[in-house]
């Protein structure tokens, strides 16, 4: 199969959903300028121009909301936001209205409107521009909010997404949009919901979302080299969450780490350990681990943001303590960043 | 009198009469457990506006929804029974007062959270836009709605855009106890605020429904020529309390004096509408008594059905989170 | 001592607070009006006016902005809302400025914002008019989320919030404001971050949040005369969250339930399971179970709505299946909401 | 030439010197490691509003931060060390070019996210007016960020409350590459959104500093004699592109002709300030060249400082998340 990049992907998945559904379009701040949300909408506006890859106003509120009128109306907007940190300004549009809009109207059809927002960690990002809200989204019934990590399921899922008649949020890491993978030339659909074994192994179990299953994987091959076999579940999606996948995994592994780019608390590696504890608690033989960012915002500064973010140093030392190995022995892996050049 | 006039009377006694029978149960009998938002004294908004639309014209309003609905040709039994909880109500009982929809009428839905839906409004009118269709998006929100930066996001969008799109705003000076004043700034108006977007606008006694109409009939036309979004300001007040049936002077120390709510009975939009039609039709006061009971029976027979319904099955409270699960979604649980 | 309802306990906050620091001004929609917040801002605004106790306009995000700003200026706002569902339209100034600000200026200060946001279920109240949102704000350091479940904790919680040097948010649940209960006369703070065991036994651990922990009170009288011994753990604050009391009395009974207002996913009750997953995995002797509303919005219809909230009967059929009884055995207990009359 | 005069151009001169060295060693060195907004080209907003201000008063801005924070007399070395990253920073390294502060010279903040601090500065005069202080908070945005809700919702509350607040506008006529047509209804400006809350406003060459500072000090006036807001909109351009050090038509593709760009270098605030000067003081261009010496030393000095500093030390990382544990905090974790 031929190989595409991340992003290469998503703006492939892009052009042939809309090809294919004369209702698709694609609206966001820039994603008709000439670099495209990195890339991925700029085949779209080549080929399809700017009555169907359209620039709007800063105004993340009320383009949520617009987006929710077109789709009530069927259209099928595809949202772009090159941070996803602008997402909260339009949460009462995703979560008190898309979210709900289907139910709360009593089931006379839905608004399918797919929102993407890139994490952008890049560098020197900082507060507010690094963000990873999916346990935020992931909260509240009525949305799917998927995490794709690798380039097959960035198409996959977006095509699930454009066919999908629910609103849905691709959470992307800006960090996986250069990685290369195998990814099927047609547009075929990644379902929600059905994680994946991204490795497979007997010793301690991986579960991650986005950048993080790529960062389980060096982890894994690091480990590997020290006797250590690490299977890594990559959920995909966080809602709907593949609950059997990862309690038929701890099962096998009795050892849990979850990993994630946000923090612990309430958020997507608590509610992993909480299908664990309510599923198979018995399997557990250690104390669940969960790798995330300290409690503190992201920093800027160089130092202190590589120690911010968790990386497959940080996983594989998390490892190495639940099979009672020697954490410190982790050798410092080059981060996801590294060869990055500013500004962005 | 032509046969618009004698419609927009007409719609106007229906929504009275259908808003003073459902609010003398509300009180009586708490069995509509949903907060309700009436809009009585405040008719010929409603009335006329929806009057200037077709019915493949989509209205969107804000809580104070049932006016709208109806005007705009909304289901009444589906209404009323919606507020009874019933499962067959316009939104099977989940949505209550404020989540009212009538699809096939051009009701596009109402909402209670302040102006979340004038952005929806104008992506309908943004798709009607796409797809070259001759149809209008109209939107009814509050004075109160107007302060929200939802509202001033999408009057941008719909005039860059360009957007068949009918802004309508009921200002009747108050968001629940508080006067305008203490909200903006004094000595200016709402469409003042769509002004600064070259926004065409009116402002129009809201409690006159010819001159409504005329204005939305005006508004409607320049939305469909393709021309753009149109905003209209419409003046009036809300005879009973904020939420609920009650009257606010029947409560100690009201947000606003007798006299003033007095004032405003004193300009009751459908005695208006009579006193101007009285000269060219004596018989005016006859039809409106004769629409009155004729519009009570009718909200009597849907309260009767509505009563007669039955609630929503438990074993259904899941349906319509989420899509049917049909093509391949995985084993995940949401 | 002498008994307040929970809404006179937040008043008497109130009125004390503003009295012993001029700083403190209370602002929101109908802050001034006379029903006062359910009466919460009536005695505050009786006494020190409207300069102190201020009406606005309907602008959710730039008036947390606004008090983000004021409080940067050395005052303390103390902001209501009616609901708390408003609090996801100023989600991005209370996630990504209030709550970081000390940090990402390097820590020159504070903007000590008080949030109150009332989560009114009362009845009919529907999908965008009854949310917890607790979880959503407690994934992000930089808050305090405070969660009063008693007339004396949501005084001294808001005493507490009203000293801090941090922003805090309080969730009220307007099932509770009736609710009386030993309050002391003088501002005593409760400080964050401390759990209470409102109850104490010895077959299950019940941990709770608000109105949960009421409803768990009352499953713990009925299970009590089955002879099932329950131990409720009011949490006080989710973030700060007193895990070591919740891993004491889980070792101590074996059995967890979780019972929260707001969803299971990435919700209170994830994090719950996560503590102790991390923590005291082996004490469990079953399953976690979460008690929390069902995966949908929520309904109007009053048979819907009943069976949409979570109470002290699903709270006593879930310890009643952790210590292996018979759940259906549960006799239907009256809601805190009998009684209730409309129309808010 | 006034001291005045001489303060407007000397401190466009700094800006420019500033800015110009960082972008040449953010491209060279690749060492500040935090998205860069260059305000080259638009000094005249930040040194006119500025001068107009006095050091009690507060400026908030964007994320086009390092003009406003230099203008109002926000530390230099504290700055470059900031966009190296270093402890000495004046966020300690945490916060980046945008998010700069120097509380001490009254610069309140900058932040990312766009219209997030408008309601801030709203939120400083209110403390102000709450307090009598005779202080005027002051707000630089750009026209990209009015579109925002906040801006619309933080006029209105300024207005309602007559609050002392500059809100000041840095129209440079993009927002990234997106044109203002592609955002706002055409034939419009920005000031008339304010006119719509009956605010007054003007509309200014952004690049003539001498119009600015007039009326940025009739604004500032205004405010501090307790009349209210004041909005400014101040036309201008900026010359590198967006974020980071480089010119546009370096890039393929520009979004803006290259001869666009020219026209607007050609109309250099700094360069329009000496003409208007010269016939009064001929020695305008030696004064410039020196002030250029001088600064590009300073800043060159700044940059050898900030490299000599210290990282923030990695065990550090969680400080300034909360407040000191002071005050009987319970023993629950973060
Ligand atoms: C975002 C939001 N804030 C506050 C409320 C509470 N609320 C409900 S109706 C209302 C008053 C609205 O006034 P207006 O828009 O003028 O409509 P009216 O009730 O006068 O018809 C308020 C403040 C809400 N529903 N949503
Ligand atoms: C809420 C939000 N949306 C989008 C962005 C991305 N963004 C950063 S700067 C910018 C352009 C802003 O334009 P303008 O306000 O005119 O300021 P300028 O850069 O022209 O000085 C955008 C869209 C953001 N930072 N915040
Ligand atoms: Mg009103
Ligand atoms: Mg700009």
């Amino acid at each position: 199969m031929r190989k595409l990049t991340y992003w290469q992907a998503i703006s492939e998945a892009t052009v042939q959903c809309m090809a294919a559904d004369p209702g698709v379009f694609v609206a966001g701040e820039g994603v008709d300028d000439d670099k495209g949300i990195y890339g991925t909408t700029r085949a779209a506006y080549e080929r399809f121009g700017s009555s169907r890859v359209i620039d709007v106003p800063n105004s993340e509120n009320a383009c949520a909301g617009i987006a929710v009128g077109a789709a009530a109306m069927g259209r099928r907007p595809l949202m772009v936001h090159s941070r996803a940190d602008f997402m909260f300004l339009e949460m009462d549009a995703l979560v008190n209205l898309a979210a709900k809009w289907r139910y709360m109207y009593g089931d006379q059809g839905g608004v399918p409107v797919v929102t993407r927002g890139v994490v952008g960690r890049g560098w020197g990002q900082g507060a507010t521009h690094s963000q990873s809200p999916q346990s935020v989204f992931g909260h509240f019934p009525g949305l799917y909010v998927a995490t794709p990590a690798s380039p097959a399921d960035a198409k996959g899922l977006l095509v699930q997404a454009l066919r999908s008649e629910t609103p849905v949020l691709l959470l992307e890491n800006r960090g996986l949009y250069q990685v290369e993978g195998d990814v099927p030339p047609e547009p075929v659909p990644v379902p929600f919901g059905r994680g994946r074994v991204a490795r497979s192994g007997t010793d301690v179990t991986v579960v991650a979302a986005s950048l993080m299953v790529y960062e389980a994987e060096r982890a894994a091959d690091l480990l590997a080299r020290q006797g250590v076999s690490v299977e890594v579940i990559d959920v995909r999606s966080i809602r709907p969450l593949d609950d059997d996948l990862i309690c038929e995994s701890v099962a096998k592994t009795g050892r849990l780490v979850v990993a994630d780019t946000s923090w612990a608390r309430y958020g997507f590696a608590a509610e992993v350990a909480a299908v664990v504890a309510e599923n198979v608690p018995d399997a557990l033989r250690r104390p669940v681990r969960r790798v995330t960012p300290p409690d503190c915002p992201a920093p800027v500064s160089a130092p202190l943001e590589d120690a911010f973010h968790p990386d497959a140093g940080s996983i594989a030392a998390a490892c190495l303590e639940l099979v009672g190995g020697d954490g410190s022995a982790v050798p410092r892996l080059t981060g996801v960043t590294a060869g990055f050049v500013g500004p962005y | 009198m032509s046969s618009v006039q004698r419609r927009l009377v007409r719609d106007m006694v229906r929504i009275r009469c259908v808003e003073e029978t459902l609010a003398d149960l509300y009180r009586e009998e708490q069995q509509m457990r949903t907060p309700t938002h009436f809009s009585i004294g405040q008719e010929a908004t409603s009335a006329g506006i929806c009057a200037a639309a077709r019915r493949t014209d989509v209205v969107y309003s804000g809580h104070r929804s049932h006016a709208p609905y109806l005007a705009k040709g909304g289901d009444l039994d589906a209404m009323v029974a919606e507020l009874y909880g019933k499962v067959s109500g316009c939104a099977r009982g989940r949505g209550g007062s404020v989540h009212l929809m009538d699809r096939a009428a051009g009701f596009g839905g109402s909402a209670a959270i302040l102006g979340e839906m004038i952005p929806v409004a104008v992506g309908a009118a943004w798709a009607f836009a796409m797809e070259g269709a001759p149809r209008v998006a109209l939107t009814f929100f509050g004075d109160g709605a107007s302060e929200e930066g939802t509202f001033h996001e999408a009057l941008n969008f719909a005039m860059v855009h360009r957007l068949p799109v009918v802004f309508v705003c009921e200002n009747n000076q108050y968001s629940i106890a508080s006067p305008l004043s203490a909200r903006q700034p004094p000595g200016t108006s709402i469409r003042e605020r769509a002004q600064g977007y070259g926004m065409p606008s009116r402002l129009v006694d809201g409690n006159d429904v010819f001159a409504v109409h005329e204005a939305g009939t005006e508004a409607v036309e320049w939305c469909r020529s393709g021309n753009g979004p149109y905003f209209l300001e419409l003046v009036t007040y809300r005879w009973r309390e904020h939420v609920g049936p009650g009257w606010d002077h029947d409560q100690a120390g009201g947000y606003r004096p007798k006299s003033e709510v007095d004032s405003w009975i004193a300009r009751c939009p459908i005695r208006g509408a009579a006193d101007a039609l009285r000269a060219a039709d004596p018989d005016i006061d006859a039809r409106i008594d004769a629409w009155d009971a004729e519009f009570r029976a009718e909200a009597g027979r849907a309260v009767e059905r509505a009563k007669a319904a039955a609630f929503p099955d438990v074993r259904d409270l899941l349906d319509g989170a989420y899509e049917p699960q049909t093509h391949g979604t995985g084993r995940g649980r949401n």
